[in-house]
């Protein structure tokens, strides 16, 4: 099916076109809400890039914890702090220029540099690597990796905590 | 693996370079959080590209997530900061955040 | 005593009102039953006491109406939505009938104060609601003639008050009889009286010239 | 008769096949699958405002709408023509691009989720194999439509109903995705074909003690997830007007009208695939059972907005955080026990009486720590 | 019933007295008298029962292992002998006496209660010198005697004449104890031994080192010269005569002085070893006695008077020791301890009666003060050598000894005793008979308390002299020589020349004075020259202050000016190099090491307000310049 594989390539260079726009709009766009909707696309379009590399777990995890956690509290933080869409706010500071010259720099250097170097780690035999089901991730998670697992657990707890603590309104004085 | 190597790999560059202008350019607190969230997430598609083709795919995957996890946590606690310092300082823009006592 | 019992209770009865108002029969008035009355089809009686815009009443003929234009009811309607203009006979007096007597409809508040304040009985409020119409202006703005409804369409919208109405109507009539003829009565006593009276004052002249005050004040 | 519409869809690739190549089957036939949600979703949609009428009207003792078509059966395409004629009003220095893809963005997720619900045997639009997880990210968009909704309306009353609304979908969102995994224990899968396969011959999980909280926990935060019956505070007349959608009118209206409606639907799908086994069904084909059990549940909504008056914004939080998710933890360790406590078989009494046990003793002891504060009774010492 | 080892007691009475009456002076105040005499009479108590021991033959001694030096390991402890055992009768009996006379005398002064608890530190001081059985602890308790005669004489210490007396005192008696020390050093060197009873076989031993024997003799005699104010040392003793008369009474007259003697008889085996240190110790003696006699010819202050008669008496006894007759010596000690301490109790009443000491302004006191009189006539004719009195007896034997020894000391002694005899009654004849010179004294008898002592001393003086005479076979002489048996020849003619000696003296003095002073002056113009040295005390003091203390004046200036000079010249020489070195030092300090650090301040403010420029405050500018840095070196890494 040739023509299927044309179509999903299709489909995968759409998505990260698309990524790439929403991502020169997230950084870009004067009016921060659309900006942080930007970035909620490009969320989006990375979570199908996932999908279309195979690890689905991941590109749902992303939805649900980018799109429906970081999202919110990013749209949360945009409303309490308000002065928004204020005409006379200039966006960007004056150091544009460099930044695109330092960034441009890096990108001109390193993409050649990719394209050049061939040598990826190409699996030896062609067929598709074995997908990751969840169960498999599942377990990896729960054994070889269990340590940075419960970690993860603490320090977000700790976050919880503090981002309360920080941000409460009536603070003991 | 739908599409070479390469071009995800050139995709997650540009994606980093733009958060990486987006980071120097904003001016306003929140906007360089979101261009930290986009250098997060171009890491993200370099490591499950990567973990796709080496021979280990957990270990990719697994940082992705744990990426992903972490990310969320900053976010918050970054957030949690913005908010803190808009209801002290009245802004959020950060060349008017420069002094260190206020 | 357990916690969302409360809940249960409350749905049972919704879920018992669903059920029984498939299985008892519309408007029954049980517990559950529907109550709704398909209104252009089917139609509620109408209750007595219900008062819908006010009309004048006549007896027999249209002419003869029992309104003459007294103006209590324009006085006494609150959004003041009467007109009333007597009818003046040839000589230009004013005679008790009404010319023109308009009511608007459009701002009618079918109160029932003219029913109440009019010592003629002479409007009542009718039970006659389905008068849209297309044009709010003209259309709504009822005049005399529009107004005018025969006695036995009261009686027959309101029965009891229009037997009790005619009752008192015909009570009236015959006090009014009897007070006539007492009236006529009285005044021939007083005709006769007044004879007698002047006789004696001829007689009484000449005898005394009493110097006490006048004592009673002549009643009037 | 079970198969039906599966033979119809073969059908259609069949004849495509006999046109085109090969490869454009495949593409028929995610085509036909689409048409099918694209023309499934409005029209359950439709029919679903026509019945919550005549349901919640019955139960108030009248007879709901029965003017437009035979009995009301029109009613929908009355209610649709005119939304479209309605007048699409946009406030003046509102953010017209947040105006108007809001409801987009809240549609959308209530349509995606229908491609993971699995109307009857094989009859899955697409058989993710993380499919549950889909159906919780795809929940989750809906909150930044809500988000672009209240702010794009530039309407303060708006902003705050946004607010509400969102940190009501959040508080719920948990407790609904924790309820979920006592089934992904049971059953071991993600995708929502292995879970209504595990529910084969009455074993749905309803009947075990932590299926039946569960499925009552999962319901619930559904209910509250798409804003409707007693946790509808966001759009409730009395409140703020009407929450996030105040601006909206016409069609945008329509739209949200459509995604509460179908969220509404999706819910108690997921419920039934989740706990009430799905298609599994003695006689009926799988389609209809999976039809009857769902719109079993859209009675029970409806039944909730006939008769439960509204929550308060903060006795709403208080239930999901303080009652519904320390209860789901419980049910997941009501499930071990079950898991561990039965052998293979499926109703061993001890695997069905502990769990019990746990889940009553909790459920009455959360009970007792939610009691509201009673203020002890005032004494006047002078009065009496 | 009183055991040996009570002994140790003997001396801790009194020492206990001192302690209460120096603490609790202020409570105790004028009760102070009764607890002094209360402990003298308690060691009195224990003492004679002991006597009357050693008397029936027993000789008590006790030590003990007080410190280990080296090899030796020193023992202290008491030895009563027949020696100690007169010592100790003596001095508890006349000190019991004194301090009783001490209570009416004394009464109404200022510091009461410190005055017994000197008097009883002393009489610890003089026990323990009596009783102690080796040199180290005599020299000890000699010490503390030496501070007690310091502290009494100089008691009246707000008059500058006493303060002066005192210090003198210590630091005369002071000279002696060194040389006294060195012989105990000596001694040690010598005998390896410190202790009296091995002190005989020890030199026994030693007896051919003849030279480190007489040097070790004659040390210990130094300290004797001090103490018993002997020729070159004998000035401080009339200077002590401030003190009050009760403390020359006891210490200048009994006691303390006798220690000196004691000291002699305790080393006397050393001296019989060594001719040539007997000699010396004779011709002191001698000497002593001779020029003491002369001076109190024209001293006119009666304390003055009795001073140098006892320092003549105790040139007496040394001159006897020195003659070979150890027992004659303490003998007349014994014997001149009570009229000694009488005559100057008497002199007491008679100046705390007159109020004056001069004898120019009294006479005619007789009448007065009868009792004092009377025993002050005895004292005299004690003193004198009239035969049935003491002094006669133990006078006799020392004159006797003299003989034996050498005719040049027979006849000094002889003149002596004349002397004696005349100055005595000068004394006696200008105060008590005659008219009174000075019409506003109006003397009065002293108290009973003070009249009693005086009393019991006067019989003490009678009968003190008879156990040594012939007629009791001379039982004394046998009693001190028990170790060995010596025979008492008779000299009668010696006998008689002394008694002659005496009335002559006497008669003289009558002559002379009965009527008042004019006499004396007159013979007093006829022999000037002579007068004048008595009178001036041969000038030792002028001398001792132009050859002693003049040069010690000069040598401490020129010290003084020698360190003023040369040390503060170094002090302060050094002190301006380094001032200079400092100021060279911080110069340098100043311009090359401060200047360098500031240049280095200066430059690194350069430097910094350059990269001041990069603190732009934004955060975004350091992240742009981290990024461009990373790119950067990552470029130029790996190309």
């Amino acid at each position: 099916m040739p023509q299927l594989e044309f179509l999903i390539k299709c489909g995968v260079y759409g998505l990260m076109g698309l990524g790439i726009i929403a991502a020169v709009g997230a950084v870009l766009l004067p009016n921060l809400f659309h900006a942080g909707l930007a970035l909620a696309f490009v969320l989006v379009t990375i979570a199908g890039i996932f999908m279309s590399v195979g690890a689905e777990f991941l590109g749902m995890v992303q939805i649900l914890l980018y799109v429906g956690g970081v999202m919110t509290l990013i749209i949360y933080t945009i409303m309490l702090t308000g002065r928004l869409g204020a005409k006379d706010v200039r966006a960007q500071n004056r150091q544009g220029i460099f930044a695109a010259i330092a960034a441009g720099f890096f990108v001109c250097w390193i993409g050649p540099l990719i394209l050049k170097t061939g040598a990826w780690p190409q699996r030896e035999s062609d067929s598709a690597p074995p997908l990751l089901s969840v169960e498999d991730l599942g377990m990896s998670l729960m054994t070889e990796y269990v340590f940075p697992f419960e970690v993860l657990g603490v320090l977000l707890f700790a976050v919880l905590i503090g981002a309360i603590v920080i941000a409460r309104q009536d603070r003991p004085s | 693996m739908i599409i070479p190597l390469e071009h995800v790999l050139l995709f997650s560059l540009i994606l980093f370079a733009i958060g990486m202008v987006g980071v120097l350019t904003r001016r306003n607190a929140i906007g360089i959080l979101i261009s930290i969230e986009l250098l997060l997430n171009a890491v993200n598609v370099n490591l499950v590209c990567f973990s796709r083709v080496s021979e280990d795919p957990m270990a990719g995957q697994m940082f992705a997530f744990f990426v992903i996890a972490l990310a969320a946590a900053a976010a918050a606690v970054g957030l949690a900061i913005v908010v803190a310092i808009y209801r002290t300082r009245n802004t959020v823009q950060t060349d008017e955040i420069q002094l260190l006592k206020w | 005593m357990f916690f969302g019992l409360g809940i249960l209770r409350g749905m049972n009865i919704t879920l018992m009102n669903f059920i029984r108002s498939y299985t008892r029969k519309r408007g029954s008035g049980e517990i559950g039953a529907l109550t709704t009355v398909q209104y252009p089809e089917e139609r509620l009686p109408e209750k007595e006491k219900f008062r819908n815009f006010p009309f004048l009443i006549y007896d027999d003929k249209p002419e003869d109406l029992r309104c003459v234009a007294c103006d209590i009811c324009a006085q006494d309607c609150p959004p003041r939505c009467i007109y009333i203009v007597k009818e003046t006979d040839e000589a230009g007096k004013p005679m008790k009938k009404p010319a023109v007597f308009d009511i608007d409809f459009t701002v009618c508040m079918n109160c029932g104060i003219c029913e109440e304040v009019c010592p003629f009985d002479a409007i009542f409020m009718d039970h006659e609601f389905e008068i849209a119409d297309s044009d709010r202006h003209d259309k709504l703005l009822y005049h005399r003639d529009d107004l005018l409804k025969t006695n036995e369409h009261f009686h027959k919208i309101r029965p009891n008050d229009g037997r009790e109405v005619d009752t008192r109507l015909a009570e009236a009539k015959e006090a009014k009889a009897k007070k006539d003829e007492a009236r006529k009565k009285a005044a021939e006593a007083k005709a006769a009286a007044k004879a007698k009276a002047e006789a004696e004052k001829a007689t009484e002249a000449k005898e005394d010239k009493p110097p006490e005050t006048e004592k009673e004040s002549d009643p009037q | 008769m079970d198969q039906m519409f599966v033979n119809i869809k073969a059908a259609l690739v069949g004849l495509s096949d006999k046109v085109f190549p090969d490869w454009v089957g495949v593409l028929v036939s995610i085509a036909v699958s689409i048409v099918a949600i694209a023309l499934l979703g409005p029209l359950i949609m439709m029919y679903l405002t026509l019945i919550e009428r005549k349901v919640v009207a019955r139960m108030q003792n009248r007879i709901g709408p029965n003017r437009v078509g035979k009995y009301g059966l029109l009613q929908p395409l009355a209610d649709g023509v005119k939304m479209l004629i309605k007048e699409d009003i946009v406030p003046r220095n509102a953010d017209k691009v947040l105006h108007l893809l809001a409801p987009i963005l809240i549609v959308a997720p209530a349509l995606l989720v229908f491609a993971v619900l699995p109307f009857g045997r094989n009859m899955t639009a697409v058989d993710l194999n993380v499919g549950i997880l889909f159906f919780a990210a795809i929940s989750s968009i809906g909150t930044i439509g809500i988000f672009m909704a209240a702010w794009g309306s530039n309407n303060k009353f708006s902003v705050l109903g946004g607010m509400r609304s969102v940190a009501q979908m959040i508080s719920y969102e948990i407790p609904m995705v924790m309820s979920v995994v006592p089934v992904l224990l049971a059953v071991g899968s993600l995708s929502t074909n292995a879970i209504v396969e595990a529910q084969a011959d009455w074993h749905w999980f309803v009947f075990t003690p932590w299926g039946f909280l569960g499925c009552v926990i999962f319901f619930l935060c559904g209910v509250a997830e798409c804003n409707r019956s007693p946790f509808d505070l966001a759009e409730a007349e009395s409140e703020i007007i009407a929450g996030f959608h105040t601006e909206y009118s016409g069609m945008k209206f329509a739209l949200f009208y459509m995604a509460e409606f179908m969220s509404a639907f999706t819910i108690s799908g997921m419920t039934t695939t989740l706990f009430l086994g799905g298609w599994q069904g003695p006689l009926l084909p799988s389609w209809l059972w999976f039809f009857l059990k769902t719109y079993g549940l859209i009675f029970i909504m409806l039944w909730f907005r006939a008769t439960l008056p509204r929550l308060r914004v903060d006795q709403l939080m208080a239930l999901a955080w303080k009652f519904l998710l320390p209860l789901s933890l419980v049910n997941i360790v009501a499930t071990c026990i079950w898991h561990f406590l039965s052998d293979e078989a499926f109703f061993t009494p001890a695997a069905f009486l502990v769990p019990l046990a746990l889940l009553v003793f909790s459920y009455w002891g959360l009970m007792k720590l939610n009691q509201p504060y009673m203020p002890e009774k005032r004494v006047y010492p002078l009065v009496d | 019933m009183v055991t040996a080892n009570l002994a140790y007691l003997i001396p801790l009475f009194p020492l206990l007295a001192f302690v209460i009456n120096i603490l609790f002076g202020r409570y105790v105040k004028d009760k102070a008298c009764w607890i002094s005499v209360g402990a003298s009479a308690l060691s009195c108590g224990i003492a004679w029962p002991l006597i009357v021991g050693v008397i029936g033959g027993t000789t008590y001694h006790h030590d003990f292992a007080w410190l280990a030096l080296g090899g030796v390991d020193l023992k202290f402890g008491y030895l009563l002998d027949p020696l100690a055992a007169t010592l100790l009768f003596v001095v508890t009996l006349v000190g019991t006496l004194i301090q009783i006379y001490a209570i009416g005398y004394m009464k109404g002064e200022a510091r009461f209660s410190r005055f017994f608890a000197y008097l009883s530190l002393f009489m610890f001081g003089m026990l323990g010198v009596v009783i102690s059985d080796n040199f180290l602890l005599f020299f000890m308790c000699w010490e503390v005697m030496g501070l007690c005669s310091y502290l009494l004489i100089g008691f009246y210490s707000e008059k500058d004449s006493a303060a002066n007396a005192c210090k003198k005192a210590f630091l005369t008696t002071r000279v002696g104890d060194v040389g006294f020390l060195l012989g105990i050093l000596a001694l040690f060197t010598l005998a390896g031994t410190l202790s009296f009873a091995e002190l005989h076989d020890a030199v026994e031993l030693n007896r051919d080192s003849q030279l480190m024997i007489t040097v070790t003799a004659l040390l210990l005699f130094c300290g004797t010269i001090g103490k018993s104010a002997q020729v070159p040392l004998h000035v401080w003793l009339p200077d002590a005569m401030e003190g009050p008369t009760p403390v020359s009474a006891l210490i200048h007259a009994a006691t303390m002085v006798a220690a000196g003697v004691f000291l002699v008889a305790r080393a006397y085996p050393l001296i019989e070893a060594s001719a040539q240190a007997a000699q010396v110790i004779a011709i002191v003696g001698t000497v002593t006695a001779l020029t003491a006699a002369c001076v109190a010819l024209t001293a006119t202050d009666i304390k003055k008077v009795l001073a140098y008669s006892t320092i003549s008496q105790l040139g007496y006894m040394v001159a006897a020791m020195g003659c070979g007759a150890m027992v004659a010596g303490i003998f007349h000690l014994m014997t001149h301890a009570f009229f000694k301490a009488l005559l100057f109790l008497g002199a007491g009443s008679v100046i705390h009666g007159t109020g004056t000491q001069d004898l120019r302004e009294m006479g005619g006191l007789f009448p007065k003060m009868k009792s004092t009189a009377w025993t002050f006539l005895i004292a005299s004719l004690a003193i004198a050598g009239v035969p049935p009195l003491a002094g006669f007896w133990s006078k006799d034997e020392i004159l006797l000894a003299a003989h034996q020894y050498g005719n040049l000391y027979y006849y000094a002694l002889s003149l002596t005793a004349f002397l004696t005899a005349f100055y005595m009654f000068r004394l006696f004849v200008l105060t008590f008979l005659g008219k009174p010179r000075n019409p506003d004294i109006h003397a009065h008898e002293s108290p009973k308390s003070m009249t009693g002592p005086l009393w019991v001393l006067a019989v003490g003086s009678i009968l003190v002299g008879l156990p040594g005479s012939f007629l009791a076979h001379n039982w004394f002489q046998d009693f001190l020589n028990r170790g060995h048996e010596v025979e008492h020849p008779v000299n009668y003619t010696v006998m008689i020349t002394s008694i002659a000696l005496g009335l002559a003296g006497i008669a003289l003095a009558f002559l002379l004075y009965r009527g008042g002073l004019g006499m004396g002056e007159k013979l007093a113009r006829s022999l000037a020259w002579p007068h004048r040295v008595s009178m001036n005390k041969f000038w030792i003091d002028e001398a001792y202050a132009a050859w002693l203390v003049r040069p010690w004046h000069a040598l401490a200036r020129l010290l003084f000016g020698l360190d003023a000079k040369v040390v503060d010249g170094a002090v302060n020489g050094t002190g301006a190099g380094t001032l200079g070195g400092s100021r060279v030092s911080g110069w340098f300090d100043k311009y090359i090491i401060d200047g360098t650090v500031n240049f280095i301040a200066a430059f690194t403010q350069f430097c910094s307000d350059i990269f001041r420029l990069f603190q732009t405050g934004f955060i975004q500018n350091y992240l742009l310049i981290v990024f461009a840095a990373v790119v950067f070196i990552l470029y130029f890494g790996i190309r």
